[in-house]
């Protein structure tokens, strides 16, 4: 799955097509949220390999710390206690980018090249190019990407293209204790979801399933989930994510529509000056001035 | 100001002009995506032990440089050993995040005695600490030293220093302070066996 | 760990209690998930909290801090009373046969021959019935009341479901269904694995816990299999290596019990440490004592270790008497300590009541820090606001500190929970002036060597013919030492059988602890270790990680103690005819001429199963034990006791014998009985614990860990919190009888109110790792609060269970 | 230029440094907002610095612009309310466009077109204001729900008030002789008489 610099398919503010020949694999990660027992490895194991070091903060009454995604944390575990029949969960869902098939930052961004999606999937933010608009924010359906306070960049999650560039895991994929993070082709990915799901289905949980949501063309990175028909439960997982259609309007036909209005307003009245000429004083009222003028002098 | 046709069409031109001066000359340069390059590439890789918990995780530390004479190498990255059959790579929290603990503003960098009622630090030699400790011991041991116990058995033992070994150390460390400690008559010893 | 990391993955049940791997080891816990994701292994649960590790389990049961071996002697109960028990296996394998003493006997919580004064046992009566043969009597029908079998199912009789709901707090229903869980691995093909931390040993019961759950896997059948055993995770990455080189007073490296001054002479001293058989053909290991201790006598004194002066036996320090933390820092309370070093070890932080450890340290004319770090303990005379509230002009204790190097800064060995010693490699320089630990030992052990040498003084002579031949006396290399600690030929050791035939020749080193003689010949400096560093090599240093069974042996990676064994009793494997329990997870089997498998047998390897060498090679009996003899402290059965600080007023399995209600053979210093509070001033119970993020005192001098976990909390329930109007990230006061501490209050969901002895009981939840120095915000160290009092064996602090109360802060 | 002394003066120095202050930020801030509007216009950035200085201005430049055009609203709020002869003129407007201004009813100071302009600016400012603030992050975090719609609105608004102003500005450069009204602040009688009559009655008293 080599990911060379041209293995684009798409790039934000970009209106002609990208490199599109090579075939390559597409990848995913995925969680399996009943393997995953909270312990923050990926939330270190990204730290580090990105060279990030959020604040020490303080505990507020949780075991969530950093509190939210931020610049400099890109992944962050979610808790829930959830009682249901009697019976007590404790729900840790790992959060950060998900790398959408129909990315809605990369739609949003106004910045050429500032968000890149690869062939394989991974979808990227390139600091340089970053113009600090934070259009991004409003287009991501998952609340993901994050403005730096420092340098007005947005960051998030990478999936760690530059590990996956030579052919590595994401370094919170390795670093994973339990298994929980997996890595690998998509399609490889959902089959061994298969299994994880039909053993939790064993194991009495009727509901479990894939997250892979449709509504933004499925994920790069999909959840395995003890009750896949609540999303809900995992600290507010969007049950049907799709791109706000507020930035579908805004970025999807209105804009290229809004400016060909303008175009035409331009070239309007471009042709209704050459067509219908000037609107000059007429040689009438000019008379009439000039006549009560010389009334006046007498 | 009054413009004509003709003024109206040097306006649209000079304006056409200007951006076209802006796409080609003034256009920003080509936004490049490459991915950001990978940090490990020709650095020193060393194998080592997680020196947290028990499980004994095996390590990859990478640090710069090739251990060529003249450069200094700085340790810049830890991960995971894939080969070891216990962990195959994977690291928890703490063993993910130990670089922080060996470049910890915390370290200790030389030794340092705090006097009797002093209420602050002082940075002295290794020469005079070994030295100063050295002297203390052997005061106390010849001082305190039991040969012989209240029935007459020679019991040979030096009650009153006591030493905690380091659970964290290598064995070879820990056997050496044993040995050390055990020849010296010392019984106060114990270890972070059960803390 | 019997077994190895490795092996959970073997297990069809993975059973916890008394430790939280998720949290505390989660790269070990993988093989648990491994273990559900490949054999739809189930997972069980059983701890005062809802933790991380019950958070990925199948079932979780909740129990009250200080209770299990209620739980677990109900768990015993419920074996024996719905059969599901491994006839064959403890038939055969245990002493379930074995006849006990006349003597001996239990009445309302009291083991015979107990002294209340001496708070300890006359344990003469604690022993088998002998035959006239030498032999210890048994009844192969398990028949007799006396057999250790019926004893047992005595005992524990009185442990039912009703009383262990009484006692644990456990809903009936929940333990009913743990102990199904449990049943189910008693099918001679069923494995179960025990996962244990210091959730059982930090307990004044804390040895007795193990014993319940060694029963228990004794019943079922699980010792020495793959997927069984007993694991005891342990802390520290070399926790392991350092307690088998035995840095404690009560031993010698390799487990040799050290000398007392009941030991007059070494003859003396080694017939009572040498064991006979208590069966016939038993192999009796322990017999080769003499061998493991003068190899060692030879490595330390070499040349001046001579047969004429008894091998140095003088030189060693005979032990006067109790000499663990507790009573160390106890004596130095006491002012009967001058000096003290701490090496990698904070004691401020991690031994119980920081006010009496502080003032403790504050009587000592010097106190010398070893350590990488800056820790609590190097600062205690300094004042840190309320965390830390001591005037520096009244404490007169002259304090040095000493930088050391980390993991990545030295090469050697560390071993792991699972006894497999690893190789590491160095990997860059300490920072500053650091030296290792090997360094400033052997510096100061130089200085005073050459102090003796010059000025005499006191008993010289072991310091003066201390082996120190190292190439470079002032830095001992690692590998110099693990040579020294394989052991090596004085002499030629030469064939008992033949001894024209040369074994290992002279100055070569040793193949295993097979070749140590008590003559001379040979040196060892861990009998255990022996073989890690034959002539061959280094083979910690091994890196094939080729499984070829499956099972995940890899026998070719490094260097399991002892002599390569992954998997301990695995005789045990296999039934008594030699063919494995399993066919699937074969570790051993008898091939009709020899043992072998997928694992370094723990048998002699042609001992034919007619033979009837029994597999637990390290006891005389050759069997395991039910009945544990006089092994520990309270008795040869776990028996329920209450923690020193319970919320009852009495043990309710013995209510009317308040001798019984808490372990009659703990120590409990002067004055420390005066600090235990009461459930009328402090309601609930306290527990200590770990937290993922952090390990130990360490990490909160780690940035990135303390970005994970920056603040001290305690955790509460819900229904706690709303009696108290505290809300989740209210500061809040938790205060014991010994002081109190600040943090954020956790409002959880996993922390339930208990019905116990029809009380409810709130259990509070207090992590450990925080303190006043470190990247973590400032705090107070937990360890104000807890109990100056250990396990009646090991001495093990009660930091599981005591009584708090909290308020607002 | 030698102005005639019987030019009206139709703004003040003072009126018309107001209208440049906010034609200047207005067309910065056209630039700069339509080089993030479409790829299209994304080189735009280069006249402001480069795209993150061009991000970094467009709001301030939207500051100088609201308050320019807020000042300017008050000043000429009373002479933009709509007349019946306002809406008979809007209602002839095709007439007008096509370039026939005969049948165009007497208008004042403003016409009916000039006025609806008027609101017409004013609203879409209004828009700007408000959703602009949503969408500047240096100094207002929004939830993200009322950002994306603050995007939305600015994107729209700013459309049309591009699209309004260019109409503004091409009927300044149609209607000959007005746009010397914004230079030196007088227009001929003439032109007055035949786009303002009611406003050159007032001012000549005629």
């Amino acid at each position: 799955m080599a990911l060379q610099s041209l293995d684009i398919k798409q790039r934000s503010a970009t209106t002609t097509p990208s490199t599109q020949v090579r075939e390559t694999i597409e990848i995913a990660k995925l969680i399996d949220v009943s393997a995953c027992i909270g312990c923050k490895a990926c939330q270190v194991a990204c730290s580090e390999w990105n060279d990030i070091r959020d604040e020490v903060g303080n505990c507020h009454g949780v075991y969530d710390n950093p509190m939210d995604l931020s610049a400099k944390s890109w992944t962050v575990m979610r808790y829930t206690e959830v009682e249901q029949d009697n019976k007590l969960e404790w729900l840790i869902r790992k959060d950060g980018c998900m790398h959408c098939a129909d990315p809605g930052c990369l739609k949003a961004c106004p910045a050429p090249g500032a968000i890149i999606q690869y062939s394989n999937g991974i979808v990227d933010f390139h600091q340089e190019n970053c113009i600090g608009c934070g259009y991004c924010v409003t287009g991501c359906p998952f609340n993901v990407p994050r403005i730096s306070k420092e340098d007005s960049k947005a960051y998030k999650c990478s999936l760690c293209s530059d590990r996956v560039a030579v052919n590595q895991a994401p370094a919170c994929v390795k670093a994973c204790p339990t298994g929980a993070i997996q890595f690998g082709s998509k399609e490889d990915m959902k089959d061994y979801a298969a299994k994880r799901v039909e053993d939790l289905k064993e194991r009495g949980y009727d509901q479990a399933g894939l997250y892979d949501p449709q509504g933004v063309g499925g994920t790069h990175v999909m959840y395995v989930l003890h009750h896949a028909d609540k999303p809900d439960l995992y600290a507010g997982l969007p049950a049907n994510p799709s791109i706000s259609p507020l930035v579908a309007l805004w970025k999807g036909f209105a804009k290229p529509l809004a400016t060909l209005a303008l175009a035409g307003v331009a070239l309007g009245s471009l042709f209704h000056y050459v067509t219908k000429g000037p609107n000059e004083v007429s040689k009438e009222i000019e008379d009439e001035i000039e006549r009560e003028d010389k009334e006046e002098a007498k | 100001m009054n413009m004509n046709r003709r003024q109206f069409f040097k306006v649209c031109s000079a304006g056409l002009g200007g951006s076209s001066i802006a796409l080609m000359g003034f256009s920003p340069t080509a936004a490049l995506a490459e991915v950001r390059t990978f940090k490990l590439a020709r650095a020193t890789e060393t194998r080592n032990i997680c020196p947290y918990c028990s499980v004994s995780c095996g390590v990859l530390i990478y640090s710069t440089g090739d251990k060529s004479k003249n450069s200094q190498s700085e340790i810049i990255h830890i991960e995971g050993d894939p080969d070891n059959p216990v962990n195959r790579g994977t690291l928890c929290p703490k063993g993910a995040g130990l670089r922080d603990m060996i470049q910890s503003e915390n370290r200790l960098k030389w030794p340092e005695v705090r006097e009797a009622g002093a209420s602050e630090w002082k940075r002295i030699s290794w020469n005079e600490a070994f030295d100063r400790i050295a002297k203390h011991m052997k005061a106390d041991r010849d001082a305190n030293f039991v040969a012989q116990n209240a029935d007459g058995l020679t019991v040979n033992r030096w009650p009153t220093t006591g030493f905690l070994v380091s659970s964290a150390s290598q064995n070879e460390a820990g056997y050496l302070t044993v040995k050390t400690l055990r020849a010296l008559g010392i019984t106060s010893l114990d270890t972070q066996a059960r803390i | 760990m019997t077994n190895h990391w490795v092996d959970i993955k073997n297990a069809d049940l993975v059973f916890v209690m008394g430790g939280n791997p998720a949290e505390a080891h989660p790269c070990g816990f993988k093989w648990a998930i491994e273990a559900k994701k490949n054999r739809k292994a189930k997972l069980v649960v059983v701890d005062p909290r809802f933790n991380r590790t019950a958070s990925v389990a199948d079932y979780y049961a909740p129990i009250r801090s200080g209770s299990d071996i209620a739980f677990l002697g109900g768990v015993i109960n419920y074996l024996l009373s719905n059969d599901k028990i491994h006839h064959e296996y403890v038939k055969a394998y245990t002493n379930a046969s074995f006849l006990i003493d006349g003597g001996f006997g239990f009445e309302d919580g009291i083991f015979t021959g107990y002294n209340e004064e001496k708070r300890s046992y006359d344990k003469s009566t604690w022993k088998y019935q002998m035959g006239d043969d030498g032999f210890a009597k048994v009844d192969e029908t398990l028949q007799d009341p006396r057999c250790a079998f019926q004893m047992m199912k005595a005992h524990y009789s009185r442990y039912t479901p009703e009383m262990v709901s009484q006692v644990c707090g456990t809903p009936k229903d929940a333990f009913l269904k743990v102990c199904e869980y449990i049943a189910s691995t008693a099918a001679a093909d069923k494995t179960m694995t025990s996962l244990y931390a210091l959730g059982w040993t930090e307990h004044s019961v804390g040895s007795q816990n193990i014993r319940c759950m060694a029963i228990i896997q004794q019943l079922l059948g699980n010792m020495g299999m793959a997927g069984g055993g007993i694991g005891a995770l342990r802390g520290h990455a070399n926790v392991q290596g350092i307690t088998d080189m035995c840095a404690y007073a009560q031993n010698l490296p390799g487990y040799l019990k050290a000398p007392t001054d009941a030991d007059k002479d070494r003859a003396s001293y080694l017939a009572s440490r040498t064991p006979k058989a208590l069966r016939p053909n038993q192999m009796n290991f322990p017999q080769n004592f003499p061998k493991w201790f003068t190899s060692l006598c030879k490595a330390w004194w070499g040349d001046a270790a001579t047969a004429e002066n008894d091998f140095a036996y003088d030189y060693l320090p005979k032990l006067g008497g109790a000499s663990d933390t507790l009573s160390i820092f106890n004596a130095m309370y006491e002012g009967k300590i001058n000096g003290f070093f701490c090496q990698g070890f904070n004691p401020l932080a991690s031994v119980p009541n920081k006010r009496k450890v502080g003032d403790g340290l504050a009587k000592l004319k010097y106190l010398v820090i070893i350590d990488p770090l800056a820790t609590d303990t190097s600062e205690f005379w300094k004042p840190h606001g309320e965390f830390n509230d001591v005037k520096p002009a009244e404490i007169q204790t002259e304090v040095f500190r000493l930088p050391t190097s980390l993991f990545a800064e030295t090469s050697g060995t560390f071993t792991n929970s699972g006894r497999v010693i690893q190789w590491r490699w160095k990997a860059a320089e300490a920072p500053g002036d650091s030296k290792d630990d090997t360094e400033i030992i052997a510096n100061l052990f130089l200085r005073l060597k050459a102090m003796y040498a010059k000025e005499g003084g006191a008993f010289a002579d072991p310091i003066l013919k201390l082996t120190w031949n190292y190439t470079q006396p002032l830095k001992p290399s690692s590998e110099e030492l693990l040579r020294e600690i394989n052991g090596k030929a004085i002499s030629d050791v030469l064939d008992p059988k033949d001894p024209t035939k040369v074994l290992v020749k002279a100055g070569e080193q040793l193949p295993s602890f097979a070749f140590l003689r008590d003559d001379g010949s040979t040196a060892c400096g861990n009998w255990i270790y022996s073989g890690v560093w034959p002539q061959a090599g280094n083979l910690s240093a091994r890196r094939d990680n080729s499984d070829p069974s499956g099972l995940g042996q890899t026998l070719n990676w490094g260097f399991a103690w002892p002599v390569n064994r992954r998997i301990l009793y695995n005789r045990a494997s296999a039934d008594p005819s030699g063919k494995p329990w399993d066919a699937k997870r074969t570790v051993l089997k008898w091939t009709g001429s020899a043992w072998a498998g997928n694992d370094i047998p723990d048998m002699r390897p042609n001992a034919a199963p007619e033979e009837m060498v029994m597999p637990f090679i390290m006891n005389p009996e050759g069997v395991a034990r039910l009945f544990a003899r006089d092994m520990l402290a309270e008795g040869p059965f776990p028996e329920h006791y209450e923690p020193f600080e319970s919320p009852l007023d009495n043990n309710p399995m013995h209510p009317n014998n308040p001798k019984a209600k808490s372990n009659p053979a703990a120590r409990v210093y002067k004055g420390d009985m005066e600090a235990f509070g009461t459930a009328k001033d402090f309601p609930y119970v306290a527990t200590t614990y770990r937290l993922t993020e952090h390990f130990h005192y360490w990490t909160k001098q780690s940035r990135i860990n303390a970005i994970m976990q920056p603040e001290q909390f305690v955790e509460i329930g819900e229904e706690l919190a709303k009696e108290k109007g505290i809300v989740a990230g209210d500061r809040i006061k938790i205060r014991s009888n010994r002081g109190f501490i600040k943090a954020v209050a956790v409002v959880t969901k996993r922390i339930k109110a208990l019905d116990v002895d029809g009380k409810k009981v709130h259990t509070v939840g207090i992590p450990i790792h925080f303190g006043f120095k470190g990247a973590t915000k400032p705090g107070f160290i937990t360890n104000t609060l807890t109990p100056f009092v250990g396990d009646a064996n090991v001495q093990t602090p009660e930091f599981k269970a005591f009584l708090v109360n909290i308020e607002k802060a | 230029m030698i102005r005639d002394p019987k030019d009206l003066k139709r703004y003040t120095a003072s009126e018309r440094a107001n209208h440049w202050v906010v034609g200047i930020s207005f067309i910065l801030l056209a630039l700069s907002g339509l080089a993030f509007f479409h790829p299209a216009f994304f080189p735009l950035t280069q006249l402001f610095g480069g795209p993150v200085w061009t991000r970094i201005l467009h709001p301030y430049l939207g500051v100088i612009m609201a308050i320019g055009f807020i000042v300017m609203f008050f000043r000429f709020k009373h002479l933009n309310k709509m007349t019946p002869a306002d809406k008979e003129w809007l209602s002839k407007v095709d007439q007008m466009v096509d370039g026939d201004d005969h049948n165009m009813p007497e208008q004042g100071k403003y016409n009916g077109g000039q006025k609806v302009m008027f609101w017409a600016l004013a609203i879409s400012m209004l828009l700007m204001i408000l959703s602009g603030i949503v969408i500047w992050r240096a100094w207002f975090d929004l939830p993200v729900d009322i950002v994306r719609l603050g995007a939305v609105v600015h994107a729209a608004a700013g459309a049309v008030m591009i699209g309004l102003i260019m109409v503004h500005v091409y009927a300044a450069i149609w209607v000959k002789g007005t746009i010397r009204a914004m230079w030196y602040g007088t227009v001929t009688r003439a032109w007055a008489k035949q786009h303002h009559r009611g406003w050159y009655r007032q001012m000549t008293g005629k």
